[in-house]
Order: structure tokens, then C-alpha cells, then sequence
């Protein structure tokens, strides 16, 4: 019998969020790692976490993209389950989540603060788990959140990369290298916070 | 012993002695043709003080379950009822009312889905309803309507259990006329239902959260929970039936009614009343010498695979009297062909019979001598020449 | 029908509002959720002694969330349908196992809490029934004008002008949300004539919620009380303000606490220079796309209204 | 009844039905959603209460003497104790720049 492991050629990216406030640019920054990543040739599923939604104000949720170059063969889950790759869209989360959860060792984490990288490996009592974590001000190089009321669980998603989401999917690109910069300034509305989002992003190695 | 006054009631006014004997705590009302005579006679023992229930006139069919269902949650014995299309509009609360495992029972006198406006009995409407996690089953008279409604509560609130039930009989046929019914005495009643208690009912002084979101991983191993708790019911029938026999000087039969299983080489599979003509039918034809049997199940749910199995197996071929509607099923017939047919497919193949099926009692048609005489001669060729003809007849509408 | 031996005494002021809670800590609400300050109040006025009804919505998918129930007391969950009728049949268990002898209990307090939708749209049969029938029930209508938790889509008490997922403003329809919202209170009021209580209160006055509870409460028969709950997620204001827009929506007009106590109907809250409705839209991301003429219409809408209050 | 080869958190007991809590639900610890801790000033504080009662969460304690205490496992941050406080004694801040954890949760719930 073949084994499930076989989807382990999936890259795993898993965005945590804060609910309602950030549910919109969570989605669309798993969209735009997709569809930059589909530019390339790429197979990719990007996907809300079921359970977290109905969303709250405050409430974690999770947002995941997919990317292989082989066809994925078990689209139909739940939840990324060994992320490759985790970004935080709303910092805090870190203290009150384990946000690597089914992280295998050399992954890596990339946090939408102002704060350098080492200061946040004090709240990760699993940081041996990762290669590099990464540090990005997408707040601030986007300059807007993005807040529609028709950004739900299940519409069409709409132009994509227009706040955070852009600077965010930027960030994912220089640290992971799953994708490049061109493929997302393609698929994204502001060009210039995917740009910013992958100058600015600030990487230490572990 | 058969104890008790007789009386000559139809089915619904049956119905009602035994909820009064039972001593039901609260009953919801809803008016439709034809079960409506069963709540008449309740509202009236009630407002006479001859049973101490509540009597709730409901606003419609959806809240005469939902006002049962709180009511049951909250230990209370209860009854509600209805037909046609005042079953199918109260179809949300099924799978919430048997998923909370609250024993509520609901009588139909079953009546023709709409279009066009017919009163007549069809099984299609509460039939609709049998995968809602209930037990399910027809009464053939009106003393087996009273019986029956002893009998669903005691096996709906044994703790081992706790499900609803639809405690169902053909409208018009049984629920309006009259038989004879044997009344048996309080203490009978008493000595075979013991009082409704519930596990965990809304008590203040011991409070419990009935009904929260679950887990997803948990709902799988609810529904297998949900299973499982049907078959015990299964399995605990014949301890019930055996009691009520006592008690009452009864003699059911379990699961199903084999009447001359000797002899004969084809069996007419019937649900509900017209089984009582079926059983005149084949005398007369057992006089003049053809010999066919007649499997009345006497639940549809919990479904007796494996006995009904056994039963049908001693045949050649087996016909399927449908008296309800699923368009586009499996065999082009009704929803007891594919049930039947799945029960067969357990037998070995030298012992499964030949299955056809009859589409007759439809939208209240009445089935006669001569249509059960024409389903025996279908089912006598078919195993004399060990081959079947046509699979589905729709009766008043063949050549002879 | 069965008397309760304890009358619940009004509250004075917050020193004097029972530290015991009901409704505890451990739910998944939202941060600054309107809907659950107005339960934890209603929980904290009825007492030990009560029965919760929760129809389907943000009350029960939020406070159930993945096998929680925040509730000290029993709490049974009710489709949004039939909160009404649920709730007619624990009155009625109640009702004839006292008289049986089945229970020895106090009767208890027996509370619907059920959404805009659930009382309004969906819910309104089942609720009209059980208030056409007198059952000794209190239906609360938490309000939050939209169904919430499945993504702010617009009900029959959304006001009109709001931004859902359903009435998205666009070039069409400018205003999004078109109609106007429901009088419910008033419906179950002059519709119903057992209901001798029903009141309209708001979260913004903690103390007369709980009193008009209480008061609901204790008399026998149905009673109804409309809240208006504020919805940071619903109607888009940061979760802080939860209380504060509450508060602007009745010195604003937009909505008027309220009683009518066997006929005799009491306004309470009444701001003494009533400010323009547009300082409420404001506060609020739902009504950003409004126009003047918008404006215009809700504040002639308002003006009647608190005209024939 | 106890099903067979399910593992116990999944299973569910009968029709449902839960025990209720007695002072908190920890099934639903929200303390980790808090973005904004609130700090009571003390020496500002008038023991009013006007926070905890208007506490979505019950996340506001009143002790033996009348000192509010904000209880930081379930305390979602919305801020509406800061909001609401007449004195100005509430002030929010960014939860990162604590070095305690209050609530820390394998999952979401």
C-alpha cells in the first residue's frame, strides 16, 4: 500500500491570523502565494482552515497554501499538517498558540511585526524546529487592511494583493523561495508592497 | 390473559386509549387529515379530566415536534402526531430529536405528498423519514395501532435505547375504520411500561448542555453511536414483544408476520393494512390450491435484515407490495425493493429468491382480492418458469 | 399554572448586581461581543434557577463552539426554527410534572435567547405560537441586525442602508441594505394578547437590561424583551467600542429603551437633545458607502419613529 | 455506551449531552486571542465596577475588597473595560511587551 507520506513533496505555507480584523488579508495572502506559485507551473491549492470560520474578532484563524510540482493528490484536507513555512499575520498570536504545530525540524517562521527576528524566539518554546525566522512591517509597507464584507469563507476571491497580503506573500517569496518576485508582482494588485515585502523582510538564520 | 373492555374504535381513537392508559405527559396538536381524530380524542380526555397532560395546539407541524422535543429533554412522556405533508414540514427536527436521543413518540396516519391534494394512504410521506435516526413501524388494525403505541415506548425510552418513534398506521384504512379493541386494564399497562426517565434531563438542580458543537473528528464516531444505539434497539425487540405477549395475551411476532410459510414456493412482501387483505387472498387461492405466503415486516426501522433474510430465503420468488413512491430508485419502484433486494444479496445464491416488485395502494387506491390475485399469478410464472417477466408492475395498470 | 415561590427583587445600581455569574468565562465570542454582554447580564439577573433555549446562531455556534457550554445552568440547543416551540414544550414538561408530582423544584425561569433572525425571520412562528399560547416563558431577541455568524448577511431587522454580504452596495443598489427593519417588539406586543411585558433595552444600560429581566421574569405567562446587542465583527467598529456605539444608538434615536408593563409603556433613556443619527452611522463600517441622501432618509425615519415612541 | 476502538476524546457522551461548568469553561481558554492586555491603575481606580459589568467575558473578578482583577486566561482584550472605565484608570498594552505567558494552547480550541 502506498504510503500518504507521498504528499510530503507538498509545500506546506500556514498563515495564522486574527479573526475578522485580518480573516480577509489572511486569505488573500494565501492566495496570492498560490497564484504567484501557479505562474510558475506550480500545482497549488490555497485553502481556509474550516473550523476556525465562523470567525471571530480576535479569534485565531488559519489560512493555507499549497505548492508542488507534482499534481497533489490528496487535495481534500482539513489542514496543512507539517507546515514547511508559518507567517503570522497578527504577532501576539505566537504567545498564546503553538503556532509551528506539526512543523517538521528546518522550517521556517516569518511574523508580521516592526521587531527584530530575536525577539521573538523568547515566546517559541519549539524554536529548534526552525531554520530561519523572519521579521517583516507589512502593516506598515502596505499601508492598509483590507476590509470587505464580501471577503467571506466560500466566495470568489476578488482582485488580489491589495494590503498586506501582497507585502506578506513578498516576504514568503525571499525567505522560502518557493516562488519569485516577478510571478507575485504579476498576480498582485500593489506591486509595490510585494516589492517592499521582499527588500525589507528581515531574515536571521538559525 | 386478554384482560380489558372491548371497544369499537378506529385506529387513531386506539391510539388515544392507550396514550391515556400510558398517562403521556404532553401532547402537541396540529390539525391534517387524517391522523387529526387521534388529537380530537386526546383534547377531550384532557379537557375532561380524565388524562392530566398538557395539551399544546401547536402552530404548525415543525413546532408540534419541537414543543415534544423540549418536552422530552425535560422528562416529560410525550405524543404528537401528524400526516402527508404536515410530516414532511416538520422534517428538520427529526435528526435533532433521535440525535439527542429524546423518545418522543410521533403517530402518522400516513396520507398522499402533494401534488395534487389526495387524502389517501400512501406510505411515501413519513417513509421519507427513515433514515432520521427513528424507530419506524406499521400497525395492521387498530388494536395493533393501541398496541403498538405501548410497545414503542416501551422500546423508545428503554435507556439501552432512547430514540423516537414513528408509531405509524394507513390513513383512512386504520385510522378511521373502526375494529375491535381490546382495552387492557391500568394495571396491565403498569406492569408493562414502567414510568419515563430520562438520564440527563434540563434540571436546574443538576444542570446539564443539551446539544453543543462537536469536535469534526467526533461526528463519525457519534454517527457510528447513532448506529449502534438502532441495532440494540433491534436486538432488544423480541424481549419487549415477549413481555407485552405476556402481560397482554398477545402473539406477535418480533420482527415479521410469515403467514403460510408452508408449501408455498412465493411470498408477497407487505407493509401496513393491506397485509389484512393479502391474508384473505391467499386462503381463498390456498383453496384452489395455489399457495403463496405473506411476509408483513413490523418494522420498517430498525429493518430485520438478517430475519427477514431467513424468511424469504425458504422462496422462489418474492413480490414487493411498495405502496409508496421513490421516483428514480434503484428498480424503478418503491423504497422497500432495494432494501429487500440488499437483504437478499446476503443469502447464498442457490437460496435467493427472484424478486419483483408491485406498485399498488398508491395515492389511498385500494387494493382488491383480484389485485393480490394477479400478483400471485405474476409471482407463480415467474417461479415456474424460474424466470422473471418484468420487474415492476404498477397495478390497475397492466394486462392481465 | 405553577406559581414560583421566589420573586426576583430589582437590582439598584452595579454595587448591588449579584457577583455570581452564569454565563462564565470560556467562549468563543467575539473580542467585544455585544450579543454575549447582554447574555452574561441576563444570566447574571435570572439566576440559579434557569433554563436556556439557544437557537441557531451566534449565541450557539460561538458559546458551543467544539463541546463548550458556558452556561452554569442547563442549556438546551433549539434549531434556529424553533426556539419559540422548544421552549413551549419545557414550560409545558414543567407545568405537568409539578402537578404529577414528577418534580419537586422551583418552576424555573425558562429563556429563549434567540438572534434577530431567529426571532424575526425564521423564528417567528414558533415564537408567535408560543406567545399566542401564554407559556411562562421569557423570549429574549438578542439583536445584533444580521445574521452574523454566517458572514453578516442581511435579516428582516437590519436597518436599512447597512452594508451585508448580501445587500452590498453597488451601483444598482447604492444604499445596500433597501427595506426597514422590522417593529418586533411592537408585533409581539399588539399581536399577542396574553403578553402582558415586553420591553426594548440595551447593553449600554446594564442595570435596567437586568431589572426588565427580572421583572419579565416574574410575571406569569410570556414575556418578550428586544435587545439591542452592538457586533464589532457585524457592524465593522473596533471591539472597544462596543459599548459606546450601544450608547449613541439611543442618543441618537436609532433605538429606544422601553417598556410596556400590562399596557402601561414607560420610555426610559430619553436623551434630552437628541443627536443626529449621522454622528451613529459614522462609528460604524457597515454605513460607510452612505450618501447624504441616505443620511437624509434614516434621519426622517428616526424622527417618526421617535415621534410615535 | 462506550464504542468500540474510538479513542476517548472522541467520543461523545450520549444524545450529546455535556456536564455544565461551575465558575469557567476551560475547554475555551480565549486568553491567547489578546492583542492589547489592559492594566488597571490602581491608584486611579474607584472600585465602581462599571468594567466588570460590562465585560462580554466575565473576565473581570471582583475580590473580597472590591478590587477588580483582570483575568488574563480568558481575557479576549477587546478593550471595552478601557472604554467604559470613568476615570481613565484602563490602559491597553501590546500584549508582546510582556514576557509572561498567560494562556498558550496546542490549538485554537
Amino acid at each position: 500500500m502506498a504510503d500518504s507520506k507521498t504528499t510530503s513533496q507538498v509545500k506546506e505555507v500556514t498563515i495564522w491570523a486574527s479573526g475578522v480584523i485580518q480573516d480577509a488579508e489572511g486569505r488573500d495572502t494565501v492566495n496570492c502565494i498560490a497564484a504567484a506559485a501557479s505562474k510558475e507551473g506550480k500545482y497549488v491549492q490555497a485553502f481556509d482552515n474550516y473550523i476556525d470560520l465562523p470567525d471571530r474578532v480576535n479569534v485565531p484563524v488559519r489560512k493555507y497554501a499549497r505548492i508542488s510540482s507534482e499534481e497533489i493528490q490528496e487535495k481534500y484536507l482539513y489542514e496543512n499538517e507539517h507546515p514547511n513555512m508559518v507567517v503570522v499575520v497578527e504577532p501576539s498570536l505566537i504567545k498564546g498558540f503553538n503556532i509551528l504545530r506539526g512543523m517538521l525540524k528546518g522550517g521556517m517562521l516569518v511574523v508580521n511585526t516592526g521587531k527584530e527576528p530575536e525577539e521573538l524566539l523568547k515566546f517559541l518554546p519549539n524554536k529548534e524546529l526552525l531554520a530561519a525566522v523572519a521579521t517583516i512591517d507589512a502593516s506598515k509597507v502596505a499601508e492598509a487592511l483590507v476590509d470587505d464584507f464580501m471577503d467571506i469563507e466560500g466566495a470568489a476571491a476578488g482582485v488580489l494583493g491589495r494590503g498586506i497580503g501582497a507585502a506578506l506573500a513578498g516576504a514568503v517569496a525571499k525567505v522560502s523561495g518557493y516562488f519569485g518576485l516577478e510571478s507575485l508582482k504579476e498576480v498582485v494588485q500593489n506591486t509595490d508592497a510585494a516589492e517592499k515585502g521582499f527588500n525589507n523582510v528581515k531574515i536571521k538564520i538559525l | 390473559m386478554m384482560k380489558g373492555k372491548k371497544k369499537f374504535i378506529a385506529g387513531t381513537a386506539a391510539v388515544a386509549e392507550a396514550a391515556m392508559l400510558a398517562n403521556v405527559d404532553v401532547i402537541s396538536a396540529y390539525p391534517i387529515r387524517p391522523y387529526t381524530g387521534l388529537m380530537v380524542d386526546l383534547s377531550k380526555k384532557v379537557a375532561d379530566g380524565k388524562l392530566d397532560a398538557e395539551f399544546v395546539h401547536a402552530d404548525s407541524e415543525h413546532s408540534q415536534l419541537s414543543i415534544v422535543h423540549g418536552a422530552s429533554a425535560s422528562g416529560a412522556r410525550t405524543m404528537t402526531g401528524s400526516a402527508g405533508v404536515g410530516v414532511t414540514y416538520a422534517f428538520e427536527t427529526y435528526s435533532p430529536i433521535s440525535g439527542g436521543r429524546c423518545p418522543v413518540q410521533m403517530v402518522v396516519a400516513d396520507r398522499t405528498l402533494d401534488p395534487p391534494g389526495d387524502f389517501g394512504s400512501e406510505h411515501s410521506d413519513v417513509l421519507c423519514a427513515r433514515d432520521q435516526g427513528w424507530i419506524m413501524g406499521w400497525a395492521e388494525t387498530p388494536q395493533e395501532a393501541f398496541d403498538n403505541t405501548l410497545i414503542y415506548y416501551r422500546l423508545g425510552e428503554d435507556q439501552r435505547v432512547s430514540l423516537p418513534q414513528f408509531n405509524c398506521q394507513d390513513g383512512y384504512f386504520v385510522s378511521h375504520i373502526p375494529g375491535e379493541v381490546v382495552v387492557p386494564e391500568k394495571s396491565q399497562v403498569a406492569e408493562f411500561l414502567p414510568p419515563y426517565k430520562l438520564a440527563k434531563p434540563l434540571d436546574p438542580r443538576k444542570p446539564y448542555g443539551h446539544g453543543p458543537q462537536i469536535f469534526s473528528d467526533q461526528g463519525p464516531a457519534l454517527q457510528l453511536q447513532r448506529a449502534i444505539v438502532m441495532n440494540q434497539a433491534k436486538e432488544i425487540i423480541p424481549e419487549v414483544l415477549s413481555d407485552f405477549n405476556k402481560v397482554f395475551g398477545r402473539k406477535y411476532d418480533s420482527y415479521i408476520e410469515n403467514y403460510n410459510p408452508n408449501d408455498a414456493d412465493v411470498c408477497l412482501f407487505v407493509n401496513g393494512a393491506h397485509s389484512q387483505t393479502v391474508r384473505y387472498a391467499i386462503a381463498n387461492l390456498k383453496a384452489q390450491g395455489v399457495n403463496v405466503a405473506l411476509c408483513r415486516i413490523r418494522f420498517v426501522r430498525p429493518w430485520a435484515t438478517e430475519e427477514i433474510a431467513e424468511v424469504l430465503s425458504q422462496y422462489k420468488a418474492v413480490g414487493v407490495v411498495e405502496t409508496n413512491n421513490s421516483f428514480g430508485v434503484a428498480g424503478q419502484a418503491g423504497v422497500f425493493t432495494p432494501e429487500v433486494a440488499a437483504t437478499l444479496y446476503s443469502l447464498p445464491e442457490n437460496k435467493r429468491p427472484m424478486l419483483m416488485s408491485f406498485m399498488a395502494g398508491l395515492s389511498g387506491e385500494v387494493i382488491r382480492l383480484n389485485d393480490i390475485y394477479f400478483m400471485a399469478k405474476k409471482l407463480v410464472q415467474a417461479a415456474d418458469r424460474k424466470k422473471i417477466e418484468k420487474p415492476v408492475y404498477w397495478i390497475g395498470f397492466e394486462e392481465n | 399554572m405553577s406559581d414560583r415561590t421566589v420573586t426576583l427583587e430589582p437590582i439598584a445600581s452595579i454595587a448591588k448586581a449579584p457577583l455570581q455569574e452564569q454565563y462564565v468565562s470560556g467562549h468563543r465570542t467575539c473580542a467585544g461581543c455585544g450579543p454575549a454582554l447582554a447574555y452574561r447580564l441576563i444570566a447574571k439577573a435570572a439566576g440559579k434557577n434557569t433554563i436556556f433555549i439557544g437557537p441557531t446562531g451566534c449565541m450557539y455556534v460561538a458559546n458551543t463552539s467544539y463541546m463548550c457550554v458556558p452556561w452554569t445552568v442547563p442549556w438546551m440547543h433549539a434549531q434556529i426554527t424553533n426556539g419559540g416551540s422548544i421552549a413551549s414544550g419545557i414550560e409545558a414538561a414543567y407545568q405537568v410534572m409539578m402537578r404529577k408530582g414528577k418534580y419537586d423544584g422551583d418552576f424555573p425561569n425558562i429563556i429563549v435567547m434567540a438572534g434577530d433572525g431567529g426571532t424575526a425571520d425564521i423564528g417567528l412562528q414558533a415564537i408567535s405560537g408560543a406567545m399566542y399560547r401564554n407559556h411562562d416563558i421569557l423570549v429574549v431577541s438578542y439583536d445584533n441586525e444580521s445574521y452574523a455568524n454566517t458572514g453578516i448577511q442581511a435579516s428582516s431587522m437590519t436597518p436599512y442602508g447597512s452594508a451585508t454580504s448580501f445587500t452590498p452596495p453597488g451601483i444598482t443598489v447604492p444604499e445596500g441594505e433597501k427595506f426597514w427593519p422590522k417593529d418586533i417588539t411592537a408585533m409581539i406586543y399588539y399581536g399577542h394578547p396574553m403578553v402582558k411585558y415586553v420591553a426594548q433595552a440595551s447593553i449600554a444600560y446594564p442595570i435596567d437590561l437586568m431589572n426588565k429581566v427580572r421583572k419579565a421574569l416574574n410575571k406569569k405567562g410570556s414575556a418578550f424583551i428586544h435587545v439591542h446587542t452592538a457586533c464589532p465583527k457585524g457592524w465593522r467598529f473596533d471591539s472597544s467600542k462596543t459599548v459606546d456605539v450601544a450608547k449613541l444608538a439611543i442618543q441618537t434615536g436609532m433605538w429606544v429603551n422601553y417598556e410596556i408593563d400590562e399596557g402601561k409603556k414607560t420610555l426610559d433613556h430619553v436623551p434630552t437633545k437628541r443627536e443626529p443619527v449621522e454622528k451613529y452611522l459614522k462609528t460604524q463600517g457597515r454605513f460607510n458607502h452612505l450618501r447624504p441622501e441616505d443620511v437624509q432618509k434614516i434621519q426622517q425615519f428616526v424622527d417618526g419613529k421617535v415621534a410615535e415612541a | 455506551m462506550s464504542l468500540p476502538n474510538i479513542s476517548k476524546e472522541k467520543q461523545l457522551p450520549e444524545g450529546c449531552i455535556v456536564d455544565s461548568p461551575t465558575t469557567e469553561q476551560d475547554h475555551m481558554t480565549t486568553g491567547g486571542w489578546r492583542v492589547l492586555r489592559s492594566v488597571i491603575d490602581y491608584g486611579k481606580c474607584t472600585k465602581c465596577k462599571t468594567c466588570w459589568i460590562s465585560c462580554p467575558d466575565a473576565a473581570i473578578k471582583v475580590d473580597e475588597n472590591g478590587d477588580v482583577n483582570i483575568n488574563l486566561k480568558y481575557c479576549k482584550g477587546c478593550g471595552i473595560c478601557a472604554s467604559v472605565c470613568p476615570v481613565g484608570a484602563i490602559a491597553r498594552i501590546p500584549e508582546l511587551d510582556f514576557e509572561d505567558v498567560s494562556v498558550y494552547r496546542e490549538l485554537p480550541f
